[in-house]
């Protein structure tokens, strides 16, 4: 805590923004050091940041199978553990078991997909994090993370790109 | 799972238990036990125990074994050894446990306390009861001043009331029953006399016919006894002879009956014995049939013209051939009279017409034709309840009027709601000082009664009754008691044996026996060592005990009398044209009233059981409805389920068209057994009673009940009554869409 | 050990390969409803009342439907008991989410109360209309209640229930004739409705053993099933009415 | 309009760009707005709960507790309490289970195809219409067990161990539908949450009290850096393939239902593609109902505006023009195959008994097609509720006509049957409706019902440009 500072930045225009960290790039950041926040979904590069790679759907992948496991022991597998004598009929039919898998896929890889979304975003954490109220109201938040020598450095790019606002930011419960 | 098995199997031991300490308390309750699809063996709710006995819902008298577990009777079935009924029940008999269980009984002797029709009744006790009785019959001045109405009473009631009033010097039991009436009894006893010089019922051998022509006996509903008789039936269609028996029903509405015959023919009402003679003219005249010659019958049909009848049924002539050929030429033709036609003023004449079709084709005593019973070979047997023409009724009530009856005592009659509305039974009841019922419910005539002194009902009472008509051989059905009687109610024969013992003197003498059971003991045993008995003992306890578990007593083989036709008539035939009351511009349409299969005379109507099996031609049920050709509710603008008032020349009521395309235009028929005012929660305040319809004729005084006899115009009300039937009324009644 | 003797005793019962079945005889059918009332005693049926029956709520194991045919005066009218069909391709088992109804190995088509949950789908799907459906809780006012069999139990309100052939009537025979080591016989089981037909126009037994009456009756000339054409396979044999066997 | 008049050409065209116009210049004033300003105009009205709110709100719980009451009555004293018999075993339940099943399908239609086509005029209206889903299938869920002879033990159902040593039938279209049903409902409430996710930490931002206690908890602790916004885009486009399967497999399975019985007119093969035309068709002209109201009862007549009902209006349409299409190629081979028992059915519901609930469906449902086809009416807002409401109104005795029409006729005519749903039934269903309504009531004031940052987003991706004397909107979707 004490060797880093914080410092974060509003802006209402995108192009900005993204000139902000392209400059900030050229002081030395790495992607870790800045965190961008805004109301808005911007398209994924349009801000110059890489993309990261995502887990999701290898566990919606995984959580389908699941699912279809399941799907295929509760159509076809149970009704053999749970034996019942039904004349001499089949308990197992092709085209029911067929609807309970795929019912049963489709389940659990919508689950899966939510458990692993918010998996990823690890969510939920109610922990005290920088944030601004105004990030809903379009601003473009740009936290910045740096060595305390830097922090005119952030400032002055900051400010060269029609920062709206600048301050050291709190931790508030969110 | 060993946890499961235990629980569950002291679960029954527990309820075992109970049921074995509390003895009478009901062993199923709402509890929705395991099923018994698949139980573990040692799980049995209990050993059944059969007992045999008689079914009392109609007056045939079928066996019945009675199913008994821990001590309450649970299914009735036919009695697979009584040669009646074969092991075969219809629906009124395996109805017989909700009588038995009804929960409108009386719970033991009541006064009506609130006055007469108050219906507010205050128990008392037996004997008090019987102490009141014999004080009043003692005080009596003139025996004379007693009369006693008895519908259907098992022989041993009948036997032992006739005495009784013998002995008191009162004038002897009125008879009536509407159920027998309607089956023509009476008719038929006389009818039997006429022509074999005694009155028993003949016997139609009916399973051996090969051509069976009915005019208007529904035998296969409730007529006589319905289920030998429909025994009979299968065995004519499919039974081991191998061809299959034509079966022809003449009467104006197609009744179930009429369903399951091959032709139905629509005749008018009161037409059966024209047509008849009409058919026994054509048979004489062109000497059809193999039976010989028939010379010696022409002078019977001498005055007979087809011609005419054809003119008055409106059949063509050669319809009536054609059905006169039909007759004649099978191998063992057999014309029975019965039902419908004894409803009519021509009705006497009318049977013999018809008995006169069997006699001209040698029916009398050959296979598939008539028979006259063997009577049982013991002197108790030989004298069965009769019954009585409308005549002895309507001089009852004529002496009730007068106030020449002081006490009136009735069982197993509802008379105010049997007898139609004309005969003002309830008004001459009033002019009664003490009316005393034996019925075990609350009916229309027993809330008019001062003193309700209730009786088993059949299934917790002891009797007997000698089967008529009889089958193939003689037979007295045994009646016992199944189960402890329910309530604290008292046979009438133990009451007449107790109040004969307190009245003393020859009444008393006359009745010896301290207890029907002892009574019954000895009648039977004057069967004792008899050498056609189906079972034997060494002692007369002995042979009483097989009685009891037999369910009476039979023989052990076939015995029917050829009958001796002693009266066969001596001049030419005639039937003469039925009367109808109320002219036919007023009153267009022929009223035809007819028992109901499941309710009968209404006897049925406390019995839910009944009253929600369908009928099996309209398949309405609870209610009371009128049958209406289609062409007839066109030009009415009625439709089914529209209330209409039927009106006659006597009364009215209100009842639910139902279009039935089996009657004839010009007659409209409504089912008897509904429009109770009393009688228990299933029966009272539903429908319409016809009864109040009919209208009397010259002919009822004479002791015929003309109830085919009234005219009844038809009017629209304006309001629907949805009947509950079971068939949706947009199938049309159509077999398949097809 | 009771475990192992009943064990055996169901083995048995499924190597004895039956087919309860049904045949009707329509020639000597009266339509006298004796096999209606004998239905409701043995079965514990409920009385449902004339304002329920109106509404389509009456609950019958068995019913006589009556045809009509023609016009008057050539009007005839014909019955035709029906009754659950036993279907062996019932299209009423596969529908059951919870097995109350499936098929036991003697051919029966059963209903398992307790298991029964009320979906209703079973009724929907049959052809034949005959499952009934107890729409209230069964009322027997006392003492009624002691009219019931005990063998059979009282269904409680939502459930659907009809014909079992009077499953408690087979089961005791076949018990008894366990009990004693011997083979059922042809006709020694009856339900309840066969017992009491006066004309005797029901016939049971099994249709798999070609000796018995109900077996032989089936291959008569007269025999057609019911909506045959669905493909239910009906273990109820009707016979036509108006013609001979031969 | 007037195109085929080429004489009148030059005299029309500033007219007609005055109009097309218009509807740029209401996205115009959305465009000059602020964020904040939008904001403002979304959550203003979420607030405010005046009386005639209050009102809404205490009829309609009057109506629910009725119902319950109602459900409470027919638990207790019998099914029969309802006007269903035999053999119309199955009545208005069933009926009003397939129409709110069907209803709920047009949210997932919206949301998830449009998504995945990039239809830009989704995006005021997704978040309406995955409610609606979420919703209807709320309600639909209860007809299960509203129609269950013993709810009390639905459980039954469930496949778990139990010491019933008892499984249930996977064989059935029972349990199909319960488990489909299940899916869908969790999968569309789910995909409704995670598109709100943004919205609640934007509520979050500008509430206090208890709504602030309650978008907190929500919002997850969304703070919308770069990564959860990716994160969540890619959770969407995942969720929008997957869930579409599970809507088409949801109706199909309710229509299996009835077509995998015997029956005749049910056990066919074109009525779960039927089941899901007219599902859509009921469930567009439903949302179409919806957005109506909400925008005039929650002031959105900037985001949801005449271009948007013009789309729908005409999606409606095209779904309508389908149903027609399935009913009648369904309807054409019974008719040809003139199979005595499906001609009775057919003869019965076109000429008989059910003829006025036929004529009934047939024009509410053939109608509003025709008058669709006008971009007048299609913008008129009056119109157009008007023509939707008609078109569930036709829908609905569809889907009676379905349940009991088949029902009531079969092929005895000794068993056919009469329906007529009592006071119980009506209650039960009113009270789905009203519970509907009220669930729907409630969750637009307390969420956003416009998604704010897609419409954010999607003013963020379009411009205005000028083409000859037009200006057209461009759209940029590079994802």
């Amino acid at each position: 805590m004490e060797d880093t500072m914080n410092l974060m930045g509003l802006f209402h225009d995108g192009n900005e923004t993204a000139q902000v960290i392209d400059s900030l790039y050229e002081l030395g950041m790495v992607d870790r050091q800045i965190i961008v926040m805004t109301g808005v979904p911007y398209p994924e590069r349009s801000l110059g940041r890489h993309v990261e790679w995502l887990r999701l759907p290898n566990i919606v992948l995984a959580g389908a199978l699941v699912g279809f496991i399941l799907g295929l022991f509760l159509a076809v597998i149970t009704p053999h553990l749970y034996r019942l004598d039904i004349g001499g009929h089949p308990t197992v039919g092709f085209p029911p078991a067929a609807v309970i898998t795929f019912v049963f896929t489709m389940m659990a890889a919508i689950v899966s997909t939510f458990v692993g979304v918010l998996w990823e975003m690890n969510f939920p954490e109610f922990s005290p994090k920088y944030y601004d109220n105004r990030v809903t109201d379009g601003y473009l938040a740009v936290l910045v993370e740096h060595d305390p020598s830097e922090e005119s450095l952030v400032r002055k790019i900051f400010e060269a790109h029609g920062c709206d606002f600048i301050q050291r930011p709190e931790r508030r419960p969110l | 799972m060993v946890g499961k098995e235990i629980s569950r199997r002291t679960f029954f031991k527990v309820a075992a238990g109970a049921a074995a300490a509390s003895g009478l308390s009901p062993q199923v309750r709402r509890i929705a036990l395991e099923p018994f699809v698949r139980p573990p063996e040692e799980e049995l709710p209990g050993r059944a125990t059969w007992f045999a006995s008689t079914c009392r819902q109609c007056p045939a008298g079928c066996g019945i074994i009675v199913r008994v577990i821990n001590g309450r009777a649970r299914k009735i079935e036919g009695n697979p050894n009584h040669p009646l009924n074969r092991g075969k029940l219809c629906a009124r008999g395996q109805s017989g446990l909700q009588v038995l269980y009804n929960p409108d009984r009386l719970h033991n002797a009541v006064r009506q306390s609130g006055g007469r029709g108050s219906r507010i009744f205050s128990p008392i006790p037996w004997d008090e009861a019987l102490n009141e009785l014999s004080a009043t019959l003692q005080s009596l001045r003139d025996p004379q001043a007693l009369a006693v109405l008895a519908g259907q009473p098992s022989d041993h009631l009948y036997t032992i009331l006739a005495s009784f009033l013998e002995g008191v010097g009162a004038p002897p039991a009125v008879i009536f029953d509407l159920h027998s009436a309607l089956d023509g009894r009476a008719d038929y006893a006389s009818m039997s006399s006429r022509w074999f010089g005694e009155r028993q019922l003949p016997i139609y051998d009916l399973a051996h016919a090969q051509v069976v022509f009915s005019f208007g006996a529904n035998l296969l509903e409730t007529w006589m006894s319905p289920v030998a008789q429909s025994a009979a039936y299968g065995q004519m269609r499919q039974g081991s002879l191998g061809g299959r028996g034509v079966f022809v029903q003449f009467e104006p509405r197609l009744s179930a009956t009429g369903a399951s015959a091959d032709e139905w023919i629509p005749i008018p009402p009161g037409s059966e014995g024209i047509i008849a003679l009409a058919l026994g003219r054509i048979i004489v005249e062109e000497n059809l049939g193999r039976a010989g010659k028939h010379n010696g019958h022409a002078h019977l049909y001498r005055n007979v013209s087809v011609a005419d009848a054809a003119q008055a049924s409106g059949f063509s002539v050669e319809e009536l051939r054609r059905l006169a050929h039909l007759f004649a030429e099978a191998d063992r033709p057999l014309a029975i009279p019965g039902g419908q036609l004894t409803g009519h003023t021509n009705s006497a004449q009318a049977m013999d017409a018809v008995m006169a079709l069997n006699v001209i084709m040698r029916r009398l005593g050959r296979s598939g034709g008539v028979f006259m019973p063997q009577p049982v070979p013991a002197e108790r047997f030989t004298s069965p309840a009769p019954t009585s023409n409308l005549d002895e009724v309507l001089d009852l009530v004529e002496r009730m009027r007068s106030g020449d009856v002081e006490i009136f005592m009735f069982h197993g009659a509802n008379p105010i709601y049997e007898l139609p509305a004309w005969v003002g039974f309830k008004e001459a009841l009033e002019e009664v000082p003490l009316v005393i019922s034996f019925n075990p419910f609350v009916d229309e005539t027993a809330v008019q009664a001062d003193l309700i002194l209730p009786d088993h009902t059949y299934l917790e009472g002891w009797g007997y009754q000698v089967v008529s008509p009889s089958i193939d051989r003689p037979v007295v059905s045994g009646q016992q008691p199944v189960t402890q009687p329910l309530h604290d109610t008292r046979s009438t024969v133990d009451i007449l044996l107790s109040l004969a013992n307190r009245l003393g003197g020859t009444v008393a003498r006359d009745l010896p026996w301290n207890d029907e059971v002892g009574f019954l003991e000895e009648s039977s045993a004057q069967l004792h060592d008899n050498s056609i008995s189906i079972y034997d003992a060494r002692t007369p306890a002995g042979f009483w005990s097989l009685w009891r578990q037999h369910g009476g007593w039979w023989s052990k083989r076939e015995i029917k009398r050829e009958p001796e036709a002693v009266g066969m008539p001596k001049e030419a035939m005639t039937v003469p044209a039925a009367t109808f009351q109320g002219d036919e511009a007023t009153y267009p349409f022929h009223l035809m009233p007819y028992s109901s299969l499941t309710l009968s005379d209404g006897r049925g109507a406390n019995q839910p059981w009944l009253q929600e099996t369908p009928d099996p031609m309209t398949t309405a049920r609870w209610n009371t409805w009128i049958e209406i050709n289609p062409e007839s509710a066109r030009s009415l603008a009625v439709r089914d389920n529209d209330m209409v008032n039927v009106t006659s020349a006597f009364g009215s009521l209100q009842a639910a068209v139902v279009v039935y395309p089996g009657i004839r235009p010009d007659t409209v028929a409504i089912p008897i057994g509904q429009g109770h005012s009393d009688y228990g929660r299933f029966a009272a305040m539903r429908g319409a009673n016809v009864m109040d319809l009919l209208t009397p004729s010259p002919e009822d005084q004479n002791g015929k009940f003309t109830f085919g006899a009234t005219r009844v115009r038809i009017e629209k009300i304006g309001q629907m009554k949805p009947l509950a039937r079971l068939e949706d009324l947009d199938g049309e009644g159509r077999e398949s869409i097809r | 050990m009771a475990k192992a003797v009943r064990a055996s005793a169901e083995q048995k019962l499924e190597e004895n390969n039956r087919r309860w079945g049904m045949v009707i005889d329509l020639d000597r059918c009266t339509g006298c409803q004796a096999c209606v009332v004998a239905c409701h005693a043995e079965n514990n049926v409920p009385v449902v009342g004339e304002h329920e029956a109106t509404r389509g709520h009456s609950m019958h194991w068995i019913r006589i439907e009556r045809y009509w045919e023609g016009e008057y005066p050539n009007v005839k009218a014909r019955f035709m008991p029906v009754l659950c069909q036993h279907c062996g391709e019932a299209p009423c088992e596969p529908v059951c989410p919870v097995f109350a109804t499936y098929h036991t190995p003697e051919g029966l088509n059963a209903q398992v109360y307790n298991r029964c949950i009320g979906t209703r789908f079973c009724g929907a799907a049959c052809p034949y209309k005959v499952r009934a459906f107890n729409w209230f809780r069964p009322d027997f006012p006392e003492p009624l209640d002691q009219q019931l069999n005990p063998d059979v139990s009282v269904r409680q309100r939502g459930i659907i229930e009809k014909c079992s052939f009077c499953v408690q009537r087979i089961r005791r025979v076949e018990l008894d004739a366990a009990a004693s080591g011997r083979e059922v016989e042809d006709g020694e089981v009856q339900p309840a409705c066969v017992q009491s037909c006066p004309p005797s126009a029901l016939i049971f037994g099994d249709l798999n053993d070609p000796e018995s009456e109900a077996s032989q009756f089936s291959r008569s000339r007269r025999a057609f099933r019911l909506l045959d054409f669905l493909g239910t396979d009906p273990a109820v044999v009707y016979l036509k009415g108006g013609e001979t066997n031969v | 309009m007037s195109d085929h008049e080429p004489m009148a050409g030059d005299s029309v065209l500033p007219e007609r760009q005055s109009e097309l116009s218009q509807e740029y210049r209401e996205r115009l004033l959305l465009a000059q707005r602020t964020d904040a300003e939008i904001n403002a105009a979304v959550l203003q009205p979420m607030m405010e709960t005046g009386p005639k709110f209050w009102i809404t709100v205490a009829i309609l719980v009057a109506i629910i507790l009725w119902g319950l009451y109602a459900w409470g009555y027919m638990i207790y004293w019998g099914m029969g309490t309802a006007g269903i018999n035999n053999p119309v075993y199955w009545g208005l339940f069933i009926a009003t289970f397939i129409f709110w099943v069907g209803i709920s399908h047009a949210g997932t239609m919206i949301s998830a195809v449009l998504r995945i086509f990039k239809a830009d005029w989704r995006r005021p209206i997704t978040r309406g219409a995955e409610a609606m889903t979420a919703f209807a299938l709320l309600m639909a869920g209860l007809y299960p067990f509203i129609h269950l002879g013993r709810v009390w033990k639905f459980y039954w159902m469930l496949p778990y161990p139990n010491n019933r040593f008892m499984w249930p039938n996977f064989q059935s279209p029972l349990m199909w539908d319960m488990v489909a049903i299940f899916t869908y409902l969790i999968g569309s409430s789910l995909y409704l949450y995670l598109a709100l996710i943004p919205d609640l930490a934007m509520a979050r931002d500008h509430s206090v009290g208890w709504r602030y206690k309650l978008y907190r908890t929500f919002a997850l602790g969304w703070r919308g850096t770069e990564g959860e916004w990716h994160k969540l885009h890619r959770a969407l486009n995942i969720f929008s393939v997957i869930i579409i399967p599970v809507f088409l497999s949801v109706h199909s399975i309710v229509a299996w239902d009835f077509a995998v019985t015997i029956q005749p007119r049910w056990h066919s093969s074109i009525l779960a593609p039927y089941f899901i035309m007219g599902a859509v068709y009921s469930g567009l002209a439903a949302l179409a109902t919806i957005l109506v109201i909400v925008r005039k009862s929650m002031r959105l007549q900037e985001f949801l505006r005449r271009e948007h009902f013009d789309a729908l209006g005409k999606l409606v349409m095209v779904a309508g023009l389908g149903w027609i299409y399935f009913w009648f190629a369904g309807f054409i081979v019974e008719w040809y195959g003139n199979d005595p028992v499906i001609r009775e059915l057919i003869h019965d519901e076109i000429t008989g008994k059910l003829a006025p609930l036929f004529w009934l469906q047939m024009t509410a449902n053939v109608l509003p097609v025709i008058f669709l086809t006008f971009h007048k009416i299609r913008t008129n807002l009056k119109w157009l509720l008007g023509l939707t409401l008609l078109i569930n109104v036709g829908m609905y005795t569809e889907r009676v006509l379905i349940v009991v029409g088949n029902l009531q006729r079969n092929y005895l005519p000794f068993d056919w049957g009469t329906y007529k749903p009592t006071w119980v039934e009506i209650s039960i269903v009113a009270m789905t409706f009203a519970g509907f309504i009220l669930l729907y009531t409630l969750f637009s004031r307390i969420v956003p019902y416009v998604p704010v940052w897609e419409i954010k987003e999607g003013r963020l991706r379009y411009s205005l440009r000028r083409i000859g004397r037009l200006l057209v909107p461009t759209a940029a979707e590079i994802d």
